[in-house]
């Protein structure tokens, strides 16, 4: 006979402002099987957990039922609590009344009854649960990082100076990220290569990391602790161990006129090329879609003129397979490219540029050395116009969120200008400005009040050219709604921040969630901001949302850390929620009839023939067998089975069956 | 069939195999299986127009199976199922040769199953005219009608199981009806325990059934619950391209396409 | 090959130049055009400013007439009965219980079963695809195609083109011959119906629209809209006062620039009726 | 009268549809209190028998739902289930079920406001056809009745 | 059960707004980009932006100054504001409303007299014959405003390009017309 609690929580008001809580523990109580039932304002607290765990003890428990947010969130802290009370925890499940139903329904006789109704299904659903021993599985103490952005890079070292290995993979020839781009930094105006530089070499010299530049994620197999994954390292056609970087194949490359992409299209590049000259590693590689030899067969003037030979046209790429205990995506985010502004005549008008394009322009180490000529005929804007949230908040362009970043470099932007181009006009047309962060907003008013930029509060509607200005329709709500027209020589315009065009695929690779954007999900918004929801696997800087510099260092710094501590350990403890195939007494041993179809249905290669010997050591049965190890608990098999031999512990065919029956019969 | 009789005599007697399945005469002119153990019992092998029994039925059965060796004699449909048994690793060359009599009923020995799967593969898996009159005729009614229609063809069911007995694929040692923990299908025969079982297993059929009709010819009420599995037969060829049994390739319910058809899902 | 076609009530009255050039290039083209019966006008701006159940009652009993006549596809001409007619489709289709209302209100079964084309979706399904060596006289003129603002405003409605900078025009031109300009107001508004109640505004707003094609050096401004050719052609005045100069480009609809280019006769087209001469 | 209340059955995948349906929450966003989830870890765990006793048991409208297509938690657990939907669907077509009371549906964690959605508009849908009676009819027969009949 | 509880915050105006236009004023975030973008923003007493806003205060006299405002009838219903509101706020077909809100409880602006008579003028033409008659027009607007000279010296050049026809083109079925009139007619006269 179950004796089984249940423990109604309040959370605060979160719960019992819409669902009588009183009368949902009450009701309960009745319930066969119920021994005790009680309802608390915070059962997640102390005085709740210790609610539960005296039960267990004084009342002799089976079972507990805990009625409150959903268990995504934390099952694993009661299923603890009732382990240090005695109770197996997976004798603990939990009923979603917050997330559920109070959240999602008003006050109301139907939203208590549905959390009366949501209580007996998991009390139905305890009686049949069984005690359960987590499993043992050993750790492989190397990490992957992807991405080798600021983020990257930071996650990089500080597992790396924890003692354990690190393999980063960055898909471009360096590492450096849009930091690397970057002209001045907010809110100090430190210039961004000279802070960044040391941290890239410092990567390239540290013992306990292995940098693969132009390498990307092919596959990934496996879990926590232990993954396998294979790294694609894209062909250099170089050989880059005789490479010194001397840079001479570079310069005589005849494929002059590719745009940089470090340079956003505003510079040029060769064929073979590095990126910029603080690259690491500072060695060419050959962009094959433009270099003549592999469009035509014929050039090769690279290899004539390499001092050391190491120019490898036949180079292919290779795959490398490695064992990773933990993974953390440092990838990115992308800016939104053109045509995507066609009212504001983005990619039409050589003079409109993105905030990216500006940050070349403003660089000691761009197109201009600094300067700030406009991109058609070189010349010093003398108006120049910043548009924020181009692109930003803006639903109808599917992106209704906030770039965050933008605020802080358009006044960045805004600044410089006003320090380089002594006696130009510079607008900013803003909706709100938002300088949340340490000496951000006294930045901002800097810019207003001593480098003198006109903010303007109002969106551009529309951007074209006559007679060589470019007509800046605009409005300055503070005036009554008042259109403002103005003839600039150049216009920025703050684009949104987007999630990397690849990066759904590699969510899927990974088996990482990610959000309406695209951008990687959080396993908690709060509590768990660098954790995904596939264990093991963590995230640091932009590819979760925009952030700036100091935040993707945190994060970076944060997963970091999730990383060392998973090594801590030599072993790791996994939920035993896996599929088992019955066993029954001889003659049969098993209702499995050995058909294997489940074989095929299984994601994870878990299922084994298993041959049941008689003394003699002859094969008098084969039946399937789940490899626990492998077993990731996804039940395909079960619901496959035709005589429903294999069960899912945690959601046995007694235990869903009964769900449904709980379900409905006092509906 | 003295070209099969002699064969079978000469397999037996050279110990090849321990039992040869055929058919006999039985009762009331119908044919009956006949296992042939001594080499003089395989003189009352027969093979005419009456013998439709699925033989297959038996090289599942331990009592068969027990004894050694197998040899069969086998029609077509009789062939698909042991490829489908084949792939279900149920029999394997080294329990089971192959008697086969083709629709022109020759008598080809095979050397192996991959032969037999060959031989089958030569013929595809066809719905008869009638039936797919009488599918066309259920497609057009209301879903309304068709329940009616169902609920009164299932209600003289009495649960006796006949249908999986005959049924080549229904091996399992114990069947989900005899699953009790939890009971999924109500053991009294009540229209809604009736419905589910043939729902059941007509589902665990799908991509599996070998359309040979034996279910349908078993039942001695004349449900025409080989319907159900040719409705499958229909879908999965729709949906899925279809099925052929074949000893390696994977199973039509077990593996999935991307691209498998998702414009009901919202 | 037979189409349904909605002329409305600017192409029987002061466009009627546009109606000719219709029907001329049709013609040519082999296209036998078949006017909706008894058709009615589809209330415009007044309606829907006005009375919104009439704003969907007049063109639900056009798209009825026509759907009674056995038409499946309608031309129609005019960009603001294009627009009318085709939001009006739109919010019937979404709208179970107002499109009952209608139909009941008309009198008359309305069930949304004709494609509405407007002037360049005609041109591109049915003669841009002939037109290779029929254009015996390319209109080999720089042009400023005008777009106005309802041939492709609402886009979600009319799913046509794109709302900023618009091309279809454009490309029509382009096979017919001609040079189209790369200019800012392709969809400005010309002041449409305020024309008359407001003429000065008109000349404003128009003003601007003649005044950026002269300085990107257009030789004709080409037009889709009855309303947009007759405050850009007929207003020239009002618009003259406001550039403070006098400007003679001539505004042209595309289906009389395209039925020169295929050497149809001047008169045929209408030409003559321009108040701006058309000396191109 | 009251108005009819549909009893509807969700059965959801825990990494999908029923982390929607907390972000549903989590945003705040109301709908029908009609529905009852039942939580599996995967789409492929979801055994169509159970959709069969929900109809048994009761219940007016059943909906399915879990990962988008290459966004299964387990690899491909949802290719399966949607290839067994796709037979199972038809069966229960040919059967007479009305397939119209079974909604199945792709909601991802990141989809809180598709969540609301579904349930609205599947009470809707279901609130329009009416009770299941005919399937209940036959559910509610008692035993002995068929045995003398 | 669940309720559509949550326009709460809208007042009767912003609720009419909501169900005949779809239009939820809560949802504007005052960026002004419709405002921007407006070719006549400069001849409205208030620019769009400013009506979002004065409706979002749920002030009745804010809303009363939206109803008797000169803005709602120089609207041209261009659709550029709706075009490009970041928001997809289909400020047009509110102004529709607006519109006809403000005639049926006789707060139309002055300055809006001519707009809306040639309206009615424009209205009254196809209630007789079905067909836009264009003189008829012409010379039941100028009854109405008594701008008898404005536009003459166009209607005798128009004429002589055959752009004006003399009589009106009629519809056979003027009855069925006068009943569509009627029925969409109750709620106001004019």
């Amino acid at each position: 006979m179950s004796k089984i609690g249940v423990f109604v929580c309040h959370c605060g008001e979160n719960i019992s402002a819409t669902v009588d809580c009183a009368r949902v523990a009450e009701t309960s109580g009745k319930l066969d099987g119920v021994a005790y039932s009680v309802d608390y304002k915070y059962m997640c607290s102390d005085p709740g957990q210790s609610l539960i765990k005296s039960a267990i003890k004084e009342k002799g428990l089976t079972g507990v039922v805990v009625a409150a947010c959903s268990p995504r969130m934390h099952e694993p802290t009661f299923r603890k609590a009732c382990a240090e009370a005695g109770l197996n925890p997976y004798m603990c499940e939990m009923a979603n009344l917050r997330e559920h139903v109070s959240w999602v329904h008003e006050k109301g006789e139907a939203t208590t009854e549905k959390a009366i109704d949501l209580v007996r299904i998991l009390v139905e659903k305890v009686k049949y649960n069984q005690s359960l021993n987590a499993i043992k599985v050993p750790v492989t103490k190397t990490a992957l990082v992807i991405g080798g952005g600021i983020a990257g890079i930071q996650a990089s070292l500080d597992i790396a100076n924890t003692g354990h290995k690190v393999i980063l993979i960055e898909k471009d020839p360096s590492i450096g990220g849009h930091m690397s781009q970057l002209s001045e930094t907010f809110p100090t105006l430190d210039c961004s290569q000279c802070i960044l530089t040391p941290r890239m070499v410092e990567v390239a010299q540290h013992p306990n990391i292995t940098l693969y530049s132009y390498a990307e994620l092919e596959s990934v197999e496996g879990f926590i602790g232990n993954f396998k994954v294979k790294i694609r390292r894209k062909s250099k056609s170089i050989d880059e161990k005789l490479c010194t970087g001397c840079g001479l194949c570079t310069t005589k490359c005849p494929v002059k006129k590719i745009p940089s992409e470090f340079n956003e299209g505003l510079g040029m590049r060769t064929a073979i090329y590095v990126p910029f000259p603080q690259a690491v590693p500072n060695k060419p590689v050959i962009d094959r879609e433009h270099c003549t030899y592999y469009l035509k067969g014929k050039c090769r003037i690279c290899e004539k003129v390499c001092p050391i030979q190491a120019i490898r046209f036949d180079q292919e790429d290779t795959i490398e397979e490695v064992e990773i205990g933990a993974i953390v995506l440092a990838t990115g985010f992308s800016v939104k490219q053109p045509d995507f502004f066609p009212e504001y005549g983005y990619g039409k008008y050589p003079d409109v540029i993105t905030g990216l394009q500006f940050e070349r322009l403003a660089s000691a180490s761009g197109p201009t050395l600094g300067e700030i000529r406009r991109p058609s005929d070189g010349k010093v804007p003398q108006n120049i116009v910043f548009v924020a949230c181009a692109g930003s908040r803006d639903e109808a362009k599917g992106i209704p969120y906030c770039s965050k970043i933008c605020c802080m470099y358009i006044a960045k932007h805004a600044m410089l200008y006003q320090h380089k181009v002594h006696g130009g006009k510079s607008y900013v047309f803003y909706m709100d400005i938002r300088a949340g962060g340490k000496n951000y907003e006294e930045f901002v008013r800097r810019a207003i009040e001593e480098d003198g930029v006109n903010y303007v509060r109002g969106r551009v509607s529309r951007i074209y050219e006559k007679n060589g200005k470019l007509i800046v329709k605009g409005v300055d709500t503070l005036l009554g709604a008042m259109p403002v027209d103005i003839e600039a020589d150049m216009v920025v315009l703050a684009t949104a921040g987007v999630a990397n065009s690849d990066a759904e695929a590699l969510a899927q690779k990974l088996h990482v969630s990610y959000d309406a954007y695209k951008f990687f999900a959080e396993a908690h918004p709060k509590l768990k901001p660098v954790e995904t929801n596939t264990a093991g696997i963590f995230l640091a800087g932009a590819c979760q949302s925009p952030r700036d510099i100091p935040e993707s260092v945190s994060m970076a710094s944060g997963a970091a850390v999730k990383v060392a501590c998973l090594f801590s350990q030599d072993e790791l403890t996994r939920d035993p929620l896996i599929a088992v195939v019955n066993r029954m007494a001889p003659p049969v041993y098993s209702s499995c009839v050995g058909c294997f179809l489940c074989v095929s249905a299984c994601p994870y290669q878990a299922i084994e023939k298993e041959e049941i010997k008689n003394r003699a050591g002859e094969v008098i049965k084969t039946l399937a067998r789940v490899n626990p190890g492998l077993c990731q608990g996804c039940g395909t098999c079960v619901a496959f089975c035709r005589t429903k031999s294999i069960d899912l512990q945690g959601y046995t065919h007694e235990q869903m069956y009964t769900e449904v029956m709980a379900l409905l019969n006092e509906y | 069939m003295d070209e099969l009789i002699k064969r079978a005599k000469e397999l037996l007697e050279a110990g090849t195999v321990k039992v040869v399945i055929g058919y006999e005469n039985g009762s009331a002119d119908k044919t009956r299986a006949l296992f042939a153990i001594e080499p003089k019992d395989a003189d009352k092998l027969i093979f005419d127009s009456r013998c439709v029994m699925n033989l297959a039925t038996y090289i599942t059965k331990a009592e068969v199976k027990g004894k050694g060796k197998m040899a069969i004699t086998a029609t077509l449909p009789v062939m698909r199922a042991i490829i489908q048994l084949a792939s279900e690793f149920q029999v394997n060359d080294s329990n089971l040769l192959v008697l086969g009599i083709t629709p022109e009923s020759k008598m080809i020995e095979f050397k192996d199953l991959a032969e037999v799967e060959a031989f089958v593969h030569k013929y595809t898996i066809e719905i008869e005219a009638k039936y797919s009159e009488k599918l066309e005729k259920l497609d057009k009614m209301t879903p309304s009608e068709r329940w009616s229609f169902w609920i009164e063809e299932l209600s003289p069911c009495f649960k006796c199981y006949a249908c999986r007995a005959a049924c080549p694929m229904c091996y399992c040692h114990k069947c989900t009806v005899e699953f009790n923990q939890p009971q999924w299908i109500p053991v009294p025969s009540h229209d809604l325990g009736n419905l589910e079982w043939h729902m059941m297993r007509a589902i665990h059929l799908a991509g599996r059934c070998i359309d040979c009709d034996a279910c349908y010819n078993a039942c001695p009420l004349g449900i025409p619950l080989n319907l159900l599995t040719k409705r499958m037969l229909i879908d999965a060829k729709e949906h899925f391209g279809g099925y052929q049994p074949s000893i390696k390739a994977d199973h039509l319910m077990s593996t999935y396409k991307p691209d498998d058809k998702d414009n009901f899902i919202m | 090959m037979t189409l349904g076609f909605y002329p409305g009530c600017s192409l029987k009255g002061s466009s009627r130049e546009y109606a000719e050039s219709v029907l001329a290039v049709a013609k040519a083209f082999d296209i036998t055009i078949e006017e909706i019966k008894d058709w009615n006008c589809c209330g415009a701006t007044a309606a829907h400013n006005m009375n919104r159940e009439l704003s969907f009652a007049l063109p639900a009993r056009i798209l009825s007439l026509a759907e009674k006549q056995g038409l499946t596809e309608v031309v129609v001409p005019c960009a603001a009965c294009y627009s009318r007619l085709t939001v009006t489709q739109y919010e019937l289709a979404k709208d179970k219980e107002l499109k009952d209302r209608i139909s009941e209100v008309n009198g008359m079964e309305y069930k949304g079963s004709v494609t509405i084309l407007n002037i360049i979706q005609m041109l591109d399904k049915y003669i841009t695809p002939k037109l290779e060596g029929k254009v015996v006289k390319p209109f080999d003129h720089k042009v400023a195609c005008y777009y106005g603002c309802l041939l492709v405003r609402p886009h979600e409605i009319l799913k046509f083109d794109r709302e900023e900078d618009p091309q279809s025009m454009d490309e029509v031109m382009l096979k017919a011959g001609a040079t189209p300009i790369d200019w800012a107001f392709k969809t400005e508004c010309c002041g449409a119906g305020l024309s008359i109640s407001r003429t000065p505004s008109v000349g404003k707003l128009s003003g601007m629209i003649v005044g950026d094609a002269k300085d990107r050096g257009a030789e004709a401004i080409i037009v889709a809209c009855p309303m947009c050719h007759s405050n850009l052609d007929m207003r020239r005045k009002e618009i003259n006062k406001y550039l403070g100069e006098k400007v003679d480009i001539p505004v042209l609809y595309i289906t009389q620039a395209l039925g020169l280019a295929v050497g149809l006769d001047r008169k045929e087209l209408g030409l003559n009726r321009h108040f701006v001469k058309v000396t191109v | 009268m009251a108005e009819f209340e549909p009893k509807i059955v969700a059965f959801v995948c825990n990494w999908c549809t029923y982390a929607g349906a907390d972000l549903t929450g989590t945003s705040r966003i109301k709908y029908a209190s009609n529905v009852r989830i039942v939580r599996f870890p995967c789409t492929g765990r979801i055994d169509y028998m159970l959709l069969v006793k929900a109809f048994d048991e009761g219940a007016d409208g059943i909906i399915v739902s879990g990962c988008h297509p290459n966004d299964c938690h387990y690899t491909s657990g949802n290719f399966h289930a949607r290839r067994r939907w796709i037979m199972f669907r038809s069966l229960c077509d040919f059967i007479g079920i009305d397939i119209r009371r079974i909604k199945f549906s792709w909601v991802s964690a990141a989809e809180g406001a598709k969540w609301a959605d579904i349930v609205n508009s599947t009470v809707a849908a279901i609130r329009e056809l009416g009770p299941y009676e005919e399937y209940q009819k036959v559910a509610k027969k008692p035993v002995k009745e068929v045995i003398n009949g | 059960m669940s309720s559509d509880n949550h326009h709460s915050a809208l007042t009767e105006l912003g609720a009419e707004l909501l169900e005949q236009s779809d239009v939820k004023v809560t949802r504007c975030y005052q960026c002004g980009k419709c405002t921007a973008g407006c070719p006549l923003a400069g001849e409205m007493d208030y620019p769009p932006s400013l009506v979002m806003r004065m409706l979002q205060t749920g002030r009745p006299e804010l809303e009363e100054k939206v109803l008797r405002s000169f803005t709602i009838w120089v609207c041209l219903t261009c659709e550029m504001c709706f075009a490009r509101c970041p928001m997809s706020i289909d400020i047009p077909k509110m102004m529709d409303q607006l519109r006809q809100k403000s005639l049926l409880e006789k707060k139309t602006n002055r300055k809006a007299k001519e707009i809306i008579a040639f309206h009615k003028s424009f209205l009254d033409s196809i209630r007789y014959t079905g067909r836009l008659y264009e003189i008829g027009l012409l010379a039941d607007y100028k009854t109405r405003t008594l701008k008898i000279l404005d536009d003459m010296d166009l209607a005798l050049p128009m004429m002589k390009r055959g752009k004006l026809g003399i009589f009106p083109e009629m519809i056979k079925d003027r009855s069925g017309m006068a009943s569509i009139f009627r029925k969409t007619n109750k709620k106001h006269k004019d």
